[in-house]
């Protein structure tokens, strides 16, 4: 069965309960086609990570299909203002927020990808997030060093420029953590600019950083990113995402899901 | 506020911010750091040309054409040097070489810790306002050799006596407010270093939760500044944070 | 003072005693002209360390400058059999060799890299190897984890296709470990097929994975990874290298060296 | 050795690991890995083209030309599906997700260990005979799912009773000798599988310094594979490390 799919077959792969890694930073490349479809197959239960996030975070968090949030940081920026479905689920009690630093959110990521249970982490000095880690003793030296676990996600779900059929895949400009996820991650869902040929890729191996063979389904998605950016092909809707941000309730939400395609 | 007024603000605390930055080595703006850009942007530009800026779109020395709202644009990416991402930057940071970064905080207590994250119900044990969360601060803070705290507000609900949540502490160098400046006193308590011209002493403190002594005013931007300003940013995108 | 140097001016910042990363990795993209140069000024004491190498560290060691090898592996390939001046060191007892799985030489460099004074691994099973590194407990799970210590190279010394004054590097193809040993070591020296300008690296930024600000001297030596290969511009030369092989005293080697430009 | 024998030698190897791969997810080869190389070759035109092929270079999936005399040689790099580092095999590796991997010993005893370090000088208490190091063979051994030895050498120097150090042990499938292929029974010891055809129980027997018993002999290469490999190779690289 081949690998390319529809963003419903995509979507449909991700079981509810599931550990998702969300690629893209804030606005820039996020896989917000499938995180729509997410909603509107109606996941319920999922945990995702993520070092920055917006968009894809506050929607889910609006449509009540994560139950954990870990993250160093979620909110819009400047003109957009605080994320406020991601704080109301939160102050609501909807969602649990598990407050990384963005550090240690890529330190549970490495640990994953290099098949190790802890990554050792710089000092945190006395930002209560000391107290959600462990310390253990450094064999090498003085003292104690702090130690984030392991987080290995069922799931790295990544929007990039080009992949071909088998899930190879091209990223143009700031990958962000997307290849620590791919390295972590159990399997990987693609949204795609485009699918190209064999060819195509091999023309920019240098830039051929996710390998196909974790890959489960690679959905070809132009604009998928969208309201985000996608660099160097298009920016972020300030539009869209105006229009996003004054839906109130979940009958706007849900007119919100059927009306943008994908 | 009128737009004079905003950009009065504006200028001040970016030309203050770019002033620190004449003998940094290096330089790291986060994400949703609207005047620090301005502010390394500047501070290339008239007082360290060799300064390398760090961001997160992990363009080493970016060559943005004009100023966009979101500090991890892609035209911040566009761009540079080299390239490095975010994760090796915090690599820097945890090796001790990151020189100076720039954060803010919702609110900033008198020993320059900062609440990025939320306040507490402390009856309810549980959480009642979420804030951002505090990014890469928690690893930025204590690691680089000197972080410069930026607020757009000053009121006795940013600078408070002590933050109930402590998101990051460390090695500060100044805080930045739209009011004033302040340094820290050794290892302790801030202390007022200037008032911005367009402020007063009486203002500082009837604004700032914890006690302070008088103080001078910080130098005010100079024409050539401003002008450098301006022309980079003719539509004002270093006022979008003020209200 | 500019970073651009002659490959006397670039080795001559190196001290006795000092360790140093080398890129490449066997006979591909290794700074061989700088390491001949190493040789040249009689170098003393140098610790070098690279996942798995044969000329560079053969004649270093065949020219008395190393104490210290960590490696993974160290011999020639195929037809050019095994790397017979660093056995010959190594069983005369003139240079020790801390043999290390390829993996443990990234891990302590990863260390390095981070900023951490050790980095948890995968089990080596029942490897003589185990006995060089210590064991942690794990404070999220049963049981043991083996622990690498940090190690931080005073110089990483790596041979790329572009490199502009201040030291930004573009490499085409396989990086090897010379982005790890450029992040772990507290100094860089480049030596690159060309100087280009700051607009040529622009045109290949997501290529440009060497930031200039460790580098300290930047040396154009065309030709540089010789004997070695440099893809896609040469490939290692077989006449040389038996060349070098044959060479049976130090009057030869410093005939070779005299010879060899640069 | 004439190049008649040493060709039959080659291809009987190249075409026994071949097979071994039928079922194989991934495979990866290290350093010196030539017949390795011939065999994930010969195995992806013939038996599995959905095999993942990594090696040293980087590249998932090479689509060589020519054969290398180096398994590092950059023909391996020059096309392929995707890039991987040789840090992130390895993590692969530590992971469990390398299911097949090529390695190779100096000495490989009964127990399916090998040696590539060193031989000890037992009196002086130091290295008499230094090899290679076993490059990244101590992680892989043990983390990846099958590991299939080869060695172009059969005699009681490298098939030992106990390798007096032991560089890495694990995982082990098969070993395919130029004489014979073992597989290990239980965790425990090898045993012989099958004899190459162009050799005999008794030539096996002596040549090996543990116990074994009788096997069959080897499937021949067939004329399709050994013509695959000659169109390929018709230099006869794949003779390179015969005597």
């Amino acid at each position: 069965m081949g690998k390319v799919k529809t963003l419903k077959e995509a979507a449909s792969l991700v079981s509810d309960g599931d550990r998702l890694a969300i690629g893209g930073l804030l606005l820039q490349r996020i896989p917000a086609a499938f995180i729509r479809e997410l909603a509107r197959q109606g996941k319920k239960g999922l945990k995702v990570m993520k070092t920055a996030a917006n968009y894809d975070f506050d929607l889910l968090s609006f449509a009540g299909c994560v139950d954990e949030i870990a993250a160093g940081f979620v909110s819009f920026e400047a003109e957009f203002g605080l994320a406020p479905n991601f704080r109301k689920a939160v102050e609501d009690g909807r969602v649990r927020f598990e407050e990384n630093s963005c550090y240690t959110v890529i330190a549970s990521l490495r640990a994953a990808a290099f098949g190790i249970p802890f990554m050792p982490i710089a000092s945190l000095g006395n930002s209560y997030l000391v107290n959600k880690f462990k310390e253990i003793e450094n064999p090498y030296g003085e003292g104690k060093v702090l130690a984030v676990p392991a987080i290995y996600p069922d799931w790295a779900v990544l929007h990039v420029h080009k992949a071909d059929e088998e899930g190879n895949a091209v990223i143009y400009g700031p990958v962000y953590e997307d290849l620590i996820m791919s390295r972590a991650a159990r399997n990987i869902v693609l949204t795609t600019e485009k699918v190209v040929s064999k060819e195509d890729i091999k023309r920019e191996l240098d830039l051929a950083v996710i390998p196909g063979f974790k890959v489960r389904a690679v959905v070809e998605v132009p604009g998928g990113a969208s309201p985000g950016a996608c660099y160097p092909y298009y920016d972020y809707s300030s539009e869209h995402l105006k229009r996003y941000l004054s839906i109130r309730d979940h009958e706007g939400l849900k007119r919100y899901l059927d009306d943008v395609n994908p | 506020m009128d737009r004079e007024k905003k950009l009065l603000i504006a200028n001040t605390m970016i030309v203050t911010m770019a002033r620190l930055l004449k003998d940094a080595q290096n330089v790291f703006m986060g994400v949703a750091s609207n005047l620090p850009f301005f502010a390394i942007w500047l501070a290339k530009k008239l007082y360290n040309p060799g300064l390398i800026w760090l961001n997160i779109p992990g363009r080493v020395n970016p060559e943005p054409s004009f100023p966009p709202l979101s500090t991890v644009h892609y035209e911040i990416a566009r761009e540079g040097s080299a390239s490095l991402t975010l994760a090796e930057i915090f690599d820097m940071s945890a090796r001790g070489e990151l020189d100076v970064a720039f954060l803010s905080g919702v609110q900033i207590d008198k020993y320059g810790n900062f609440n990025l994250s939320f306040l507490p119900d402390e009856v309810k044990g549980r959480v009642k306002i979420q804030f951002t969360g505090g990014a890469g601060s928690a690893l930025i803070y204590p690691n680089s050799r000197r972080v410069i705290l930026w607020r757009t507000k000053h009121d006795k609900r940013t600078l408070v006596e002590r933050c109930p949540v402590v998101t990051a502490g460390g090695n500060l160098y100044r805080v930045v407010t739209s009011l004033a400046v302040f340094k820290r006193e050794g290892k302790e308590r801030l202390v007022l270093e200037s008032i911005h011209p367009y402020s007063s002493y009486k203002e500082v403190a009837e604004n700032t939760a914890f006690p302070i002594h008088p103080a001078p005013f910080t130098p005010p931007p100079t024409p050539e500044e401003i002008a450098l300003l301006q022309e980079f940013d003719p539509e004002g995108v270093r006022v979008v944070e003020f209200d």
